[in-house]
């Protein structure tokens, strides 16, 4: 009987040490042209030389991006091995000459680092998710990419915590080499790799979330504006939106909201509401908590509610106010990405919510970008959906960012671009305007509205800057 | 307010007392401390969530979830908890957390990561108002199941021949497997009564604020432990109550000022509460000293 | 002096006394049995003796100190050395670990040295195996020394206890059934070999002991229990052959 | 005994020297997590294994190290190896705090205080926010500069060597006899002069300074902790591990924890296997055709006909399942991302592995690996090596 179990140990164990074979790394590639990604069933073997550029994104398996030099062996620390044609990028390294970090940047390719939840506590969808990725880029590389260059990016799960999102960057950082890193939801994970990615010099982008850690950082940049500076377009909606003229604050319970915290308050006060209740919210909490805190909200009479924290706590929140016989608005400066969702699970409970947020929803997308949709479903084959607005538009941007930083591309040409005073207008997040002091450099929001007779959000208006 | 945390205590109590009432029926019959209790819920919820959205009408979709969760504990009886009859109870408490591990694997590469909703099997919210609480259909099916089975369940272990032959056969096997009682076939029928219990537990709390992996191990196994502790750890109706008492000393902690600086305060209160009582009282508030 | 004397020790389980005002002593060189039969409370006396059980009341010296709520291990120090009614082994330990494991009082360095591996560990390690050797050669164990002690015969397991006894350096030795389950002939082998014990250790002897030729051998002195409470005492001859002892317990035996 | 140097050698090389040829230097992140574990597995082995007492909140024992060690790195600017000393100073004295409740509390009941207090560990203690930062974490600087990860592997293995030979005098030693003693039997011990109490508390305080240690170099190879790090899955995980390694055997745990930590890494080595695993659909015919070939190997070599026949029918069936996968051009752009952190198949790989474990071979790994070990030590090579005493996979006092 033992038998077969030491030989299954001592497989497992040989198996550990045999050495790096050709095969997937645990990076989640997004090739380019590499209709195949990681798929283990990849076995074209890299090209080298010039590659006739894919007049769609979708050729699955046909042709492979053009390889870099020296690509496909496994020397030193970058190479994914032979399936994946965008892994290596040993062209460039730190050591670059006195020219600027071009770290990411060869003459074919530019590699984005991207970290998002897709599992833990509050993950975004991820079948949706893995539609919409490369939606933008790919018919960016199709039509010729950013000067010639072919726009990769290289993906990996933060798993809603802030220490796995520290991993992530750093492998995104040290094993793909990418030129910059972009986050997408949840601001402990931002924060924690903002910081990681300030201290090795990498650029970070991502909507704003907080202000109060991530202001000292100068390679943070923020593409959407941040909870405090959304909080006096929420003070003006809750005086709208309020009779009673009583309001409740319900924020998760974690020290990076203190700052979107202390300006809400402010924002509260200046419209001259009271404030009625005001108590921070467990990060996974129980059934009694969420039952004591509706009765609790409906105890104290305010008929707008404050709320900052994730949908697993928002949806049974809301569902419980109304079984309650409680349905006050609830406002705030968005959930992460996809709020359509929120609508499928919460109404009719969220039935009476507004929510700031940097990007539209699918009524008002064509109006601002009809490529989004026309792309979605020549590439996807799906009908589009929101949490696709919110990647469509971060590319965007950074498209914008990479068209005015030259074809003459170092972190250091890309950050002189931002804070050059430039404005960089996508149409679907709001224009951004940096200046070496400023990094927070949106100035409005959308303002999308529950539907629940249709279970989704709608755009109740568009690149507002005040109510 | 504290008379609403009391409402509120009680109505929260109930879902652990219905995870309680599976822990202490299979303690109370093999003395395993069952860590897969939970699991067995959250498998039946999936199995729930994957047939009502393949449109299986939602009653069959139920009784589905709970085949799932009897063929879940007849296999775990089987594979994992009759091979190890004779080993130290420690080790058999080992093997469940494995397999409540295994579950919660097996969940996150079906399901992802993903919390999801799921429609509950009575949807009218306001039927009640007690103390300026309202308490949805849903809760009170919940506090109906878990006194009935207590009740059910405590008739069978005192008054028919099935129950006390699973006593007997938990302290003396041998004595009786030779009155001619198949003691391995009560020890199977315990487990899938358990893993029953468990996916009623799993179908009727995973609608109240959705599910994910492992979702009723995280959300109820500490609880239904502590309250299994408190009723003494063999008592049935005291398991429902051990469920109310934890319940409301959460909602009470939730709610205490005092506490408000206090991270965590739920989860303090329960750890508190489970070394006050083994201390005080090894036995449970309710059970008897052996 | 008395080295052993436990004065008006009563202990009740619940509603159940098990021992109602018994007193005993065991003086230098002596050797004391204890007999009665089942259920007559003698294991509990020796379990209040050596530190298991409280009494409810009465109190226990060792050399005239009161060590009635001293622990087990503290009485172990003081030398008092036991065996058990079923073997008192590390089972799974091997007959040397268990010899080693006996000398645990006398190996004298800290827990923590012995932990970080100071020189006096190692040095006093090798004292303390050599004592074991030593130990092993005398009741002629040497030959089973690298077995582990669950797995040897029963015969063989009772004299690696008392072996391990004797490795704690006791002053007095209290063996509970110390001849159960051997014949005639072995029993009075082990009374020999306590006798020549005690010569050459200088021991005294409490023992509970069923075997009655056994205790009329080697007792200087024995105490009859019967229903938790003390029959009669005396020299082995007297307190056999008294009436009460007979009807008691000795009947048949004695008959 | 004289050790046999050549195979010693070998295995120095295989730790020291192989990963630096074999892996990225990136990797060496998780090859520290590895030793990490390995430590994690020693010091749940001094509870378990040579207490009797089993733990099932060991990830607060190394969370409370995790975060004494970044708070005296990060806020009170102390050097590196000050924070693992603190660490191991307050992980054993908290152990210490737990292992006066288990003086009281024994057994399964032990079992469950302990399951409560990781929760509460990881809910409470780590939300505390002046020293753990909150819900946010806290960051705790890798000391051989960040992201240089192949010193630190060194460094890691440096500690693990430590508390390999502290775990090793001290089973030599008296305390190691002591500990065995009063695990078989309280009272045998305590009436051979053994302070049974104390011996239990300093099981605990051991295991809490391993633990502690582990926490620290945990910290500091994350670059960050926080509360989240330390869930009631990682402690399960931590006895399957153990359990599966084999208590009271070091080379087993030590190789178990480490192929435990490393699963990504494996995963990732054998090709096809991570995007096999993507999706359930593709996985469920992988692992029929893995068992179809078990089934085949073992029918084979016992000569069960119905084995072979069974096993040959599960490799068709999933071939046939799997053959259209593998035609180029099928997959659909949208495969490109795999599903899932390979990482969660340590949940379902452990599990299984702790089940044949406690089933079939209760010494765990450690006793396959024995022959091999007394081999090394100088012995002669036997498959038969018996060990002394393995009936008992778990024999906490319950």
């Amino acid at each position: 009987m033992r038998r077969p179990l030491l030989v299954l140990f001592a497989l497992l164990f040989v198996l550990a040490a045999c050495g790096q074979k050709a095969g997937v790394r645990d990076t989640q590639q997004v090739g380019a042209s590499d209709g195949i990604g990681s798929s283990s069933e990849t076995t074209a073997p890299a090209v080298d030389g010039e590659a006739t550029v894919p007049t769609t994104a979708a050729l699955p398996g046909g042709t492979v991006a053009p390889s870099p030099t020296g690509g496909g062996s496994s020397s030193g620390g970058t190479s994914a091995g032979g399936s994946s044609a965008g892994g290596a990028a040993p062209t460039t390294s730190t050591a670059a000459p006195v020219a600027g970090d071009r770290t990411g940047i060869s003459d074919q390719v530019i590699k984005l680092g991207f970290h998002a939840p897709v599992t833990g506590a509050a993950p975004v969808p991820q079948e949706s998710f893995r539609r919409a990725v490369m939606i933008y880029w790919n018919w960016i590389n199709a039509n010729g990419g950013v000067f010639g260059r072919k726009v990769e990016v290289t993906f990996k799960d933060d798993q809603f915590n802030p220490s796995s999102a520290v991993q992530a960057c750093r492998a995104l950082v040290e094993q793909d080499k990418v030129f910059i890193l972009l986050g997408s939801a949840g601001a402990d994970q931002i924060t924690a790799c903002a910081k990681y990615a300030n201290s090795v010099g990498v650029p970070y982008l991502s909507p704003g979330v907080n202000e109060s850690d991530l202001s000292s950082l100068p390679g943070y940049f923020a593409i959407s504006e941040t909870y405090r500076q959304q909080s006096p377009m929420l003070g003006q909606l809750a005086k709208k939106l309020s009779k009673a003229g009583k309001v409740a604050i319900v924020i998760e319970d974690t020290p990076t909201f203190q700052d979107s915290h202390a300006s809400i308050v402010a924002a509260f006060r200046s419209q001259g509401l009271s404030i009625v209740y005001d108590k921070p919210i467990s990060k996974d909490a129980s059934q009694a908590e969420i039952l004591t805190t509706s009765s609790a909200l409906r105890g104290s009479g305010a008929d707008v509610v404050y709320f900052l924290g994730p949908p697993v706590t928002f949806i049974p929140l809301a569902q419980q106010g109304q079984g309650q016989a409680y349905t006050p608005a609830y406002i705030g400066p968005g959930l992460s990405n996809g709020l359509n969702l929120v609508a499928q699970a919460g109404c009719p409970g969220i039935g009476n919510s507004r929510f700031l947020s940097p990007f539209p929803e699918m009524d008002a997308i064509d109006r601002l970008d009809p490529n989004y949709t026309k792309q979605y479903r020549a590439q996807t084959g799906q009908e589009p959906d929101d949490l696709g607005i919110a990647i469509w538009g971060v590319s965007k941007t950074i498209h914008q960012m990479l068209l005015a930083a030259g074809p003459n591309l170092t972190r250091q040409s890309f950050e002189k671009t931002l804070v050059s005073g430039k404005a960089f207008a996508s149409n679907v997040y709001p224009a951004l305007r940096y200046t070496a002091a400023n990094h927070f450099g949106a100035a409005s929001a959308h303002l999308l509205q529950a539907d629940c007779g249709h279970q989704r959000f709608i755009t109740a208006a568009t690149f507002a800057s005040s109510l | 307010m504290t008379a609403q945390a009391l409402v509120i205590g009680i109505i929260t109590g109930a879902a652990y007392g219905l995870v309680a009432l599976g822990l202490v029926l299979v303690y109370k019959s093999s003395g395993v401390l069952n860590f897969a209790q939970g699991e067995f819920g959250t498998v039946a919820v999936y199995a729930l969530w994957l047939g009502t959205t393949h449109g299986i009408p939602y009653v069959l979709a139920v009784l589905i979830a709970l085949g799932v969760a009897a063929v879940f504990g007849f296999v775990t009886e089987r594979v994992v908890v009759r091979p190890l009859a004779d080993a130290p109870r420690v080790t058999v408490l080992v093997a469940t957390a494995g397999v409540a591990l295994l579950a919660v694997g097996l969940e996150l590469w079906i399901g992802q990561a993903q919390i999801r909703p799921i429609a509950p099997a009575l949807r009218r919210q306001d039927r009640l108002r007690i103390l300026n609480v309202y308490i949805s259909d849903q809760r009170l099916l919940i506090i109906l199941t878990v006194v009935v089975v207590a009740l059910v369940l405590r008739w069978v272990f005192t008054r028919t021949f099935l129950g006390l032959a699973v006593l007997a056969a938990s302290e003396e096997p041998t004595g009786t497997r030779l009155m001619g009682v198949r003691v391995e076939r009560l020890s199977s029928a315990v487990w899938v009564l358990a893993a029953l219990l468990g996916g009623v537990a799993g179908v009727l709390t995973g609608p109240l604020s959705g599910f994910g992996p492992g979702f009723l191990t995280s959300s109820a196994l500490v609880a239904g432990f502590t309250a299994a502790v408190i009723g003494g750890f063999t008592s049935l109706p005291g398991a429902f109550l051990g469920g109310v008492v934890v319940g409301v000393i959460q909602s009470l902690a939730t709610s205490a000022s005092w506490l408000a600086d206090v991270p965590g305060p739920q989860t303090a209160a329960l750890f508190v509460l489970l070394v006050v009582i083994l201390l005080a009282r090894p036995q449970g508030i309710l059970g008897r000293a052996s | 002096m008395p080295v052993l004397e436990a004065d008006g020790i009563s202990v009740r389980f619940g509603g159940v006394q098990a021992v109602r005002d018994v007193s005993v002593h065991v003086g230098e060189w002596e050797v004391v049995g204890i007999i009665g039969p089942n259920g007559a409370g003698k294991t509990t006396l020796f379990n209040v003796l050596t530190g298991f059980q409280r009494p409810n009341t009465g109190r226990v010296r060792f050399e005239g100190d009161d060590i009635t709520g001293e622990p087990v291990h503290r009485r172990a120090a003081l030398g008092m050395g036991r065996t058990f009614q079923n073997v008192g082994l590390v089972k799974a330990a091997t007959v040397l670990d268990n010899l080693l494991t006996a000398q645990h009082m006398a190996v004298g360095y800290g827990a923590v040295a012995g932990i970080v591996g100071s020189s006096l560990a190692f040095e006093r390690e090798r004292a303390v195996r050599d004592e074991a050797a030593r130990l092993l050669e005398l009741l002629g164990l040497l030959p089973v020394a690298d077995l582990v002690a669950g797995r040897l015969p029963y015969g063989l397991r009772k004299q690696v206890e008392l072996a391990t006894v004797l490795a704690t350096h006791p002053k007095v030795l209290l063996l509970d059934e110390p001849t159960s389950g051997m014949g005639p002939e072995e029993a009075e082998a082990f009374g020999e070999r306590l006798l020549a014990l005690r010569r050459e250790l200088g021991l005294s002897v409490l023992m509970i002991e069923h075997h009655v030729p056994l205790v009329a051998a080697v007792c200087d002195y024995v105490y009859c229990m019967n229903f938790g409470e003390l029959l009669v005492e005396g020299k082995p001859d007297d307190v056999r052959s008294h009436p009460e002892v007979v009807r008691a317990y000795l009947g048949d035996e004695a008959a | 005994m004289t050790p046999r140097v050549a195979p010693l050698l070998a295995l120095a090389a295989v730790v020291l020297v192989l990963p630096r040829l074999v892996f990225d230097s990136a990797d060496f992140a998780l090859l520290s997590l590895a030793v990490v574990y390995a430590i994690v597995g020693l010091s749940l082995n001094v509870l378990i294994g040579y207490a009797g007492t089993i733990s099932l909140g060991h990830q607060a024992f190394v969370g409370i190290g995790a975060f004494t060690s970044a708070y005296v790195v990060t806020e009170l600017r102390q050097p590196f190896i000050v924070g693992v000393l603190a660490a191991a100073a307050l992980g054993g004295a908290q152990a210490m705090i737990l292992g006066g409740l288990a003086l009281r509390v024994t057994g399964l009941y032990f079992a469950l205080v302990t399951l409560s207090y990781g929760v509460f560990a990881q809910d409470t203690l780590f939300g505390i926010k002046a020293i753990t930062g909150g819900g946010a974490g806290r960051a705790a600087p890798t000391p051989t500069g960040d992201g240089n990860f192949v010193p630190y592997y060194y460094i890691c293995l440096a500690f693990l060597g430590l508390v390999l030979w502290l775990d090793w005098r001290m089973m030599r030693s008296k305390t190691g006899r002591a500990l065995t003693a009063l695990r078989q039997d309280p009272r045998v011990a305590a009436s051979l002069g053994i302070p049974v109490k104390a011996y239990l508390l300093l099981g605990f305080a051991v295991s809490g300074v391993f633990a502690g240690i582990a926490g620290a170099l945990f910290a500091h190879g994350n670059g960050f902790v926080v509360s989240n790090d330390f869930s009631l899955q990682l402690g399960i995980l931590f006895v399957l591990m153990t359990v599966v390694g084999g208590l009271r055997s070091r080379t087993g745990i030590v190789v178990s924890a480490a192929l435990t930590a490393v699963v990504p890494l494996i995963i990732r080595e054998i090709p096809g296997l991570e995007s096999a695993l993507a999706r359930p659909e593709r996985t469920v015919p992988v692992v029929v055709l893995v068992a179809g070939l078990v089934a085949v190997g073992v029918g084979v070599l016992r000569g069960g006909r119905a084995a072979q026949v069974v096993g040959v029918a599960m490799v068709a069936l999933s071939a046939a399942v799997l053959s259209p996968l593998h035609v180029p051009g099928v997959e659909p752009q949208l495969e490109q991302l795999p599903a899932l952190d390979p990482s969660m198949l340590r949940l379902i790989v452990l599990p299984a592995l702790v089940v044949m474990t406690l089933r079939t071979a209760p010494g765990g790994l450690g006793q396959q690996l024995r022959p091999v070990v007394r081999w090394v030590c100088g012995g002669r090579f036997s498959l038969d090596a018996g060990p002394g005493d393995l009936r008992e996979v778990v024999d906490a006092r319950a």
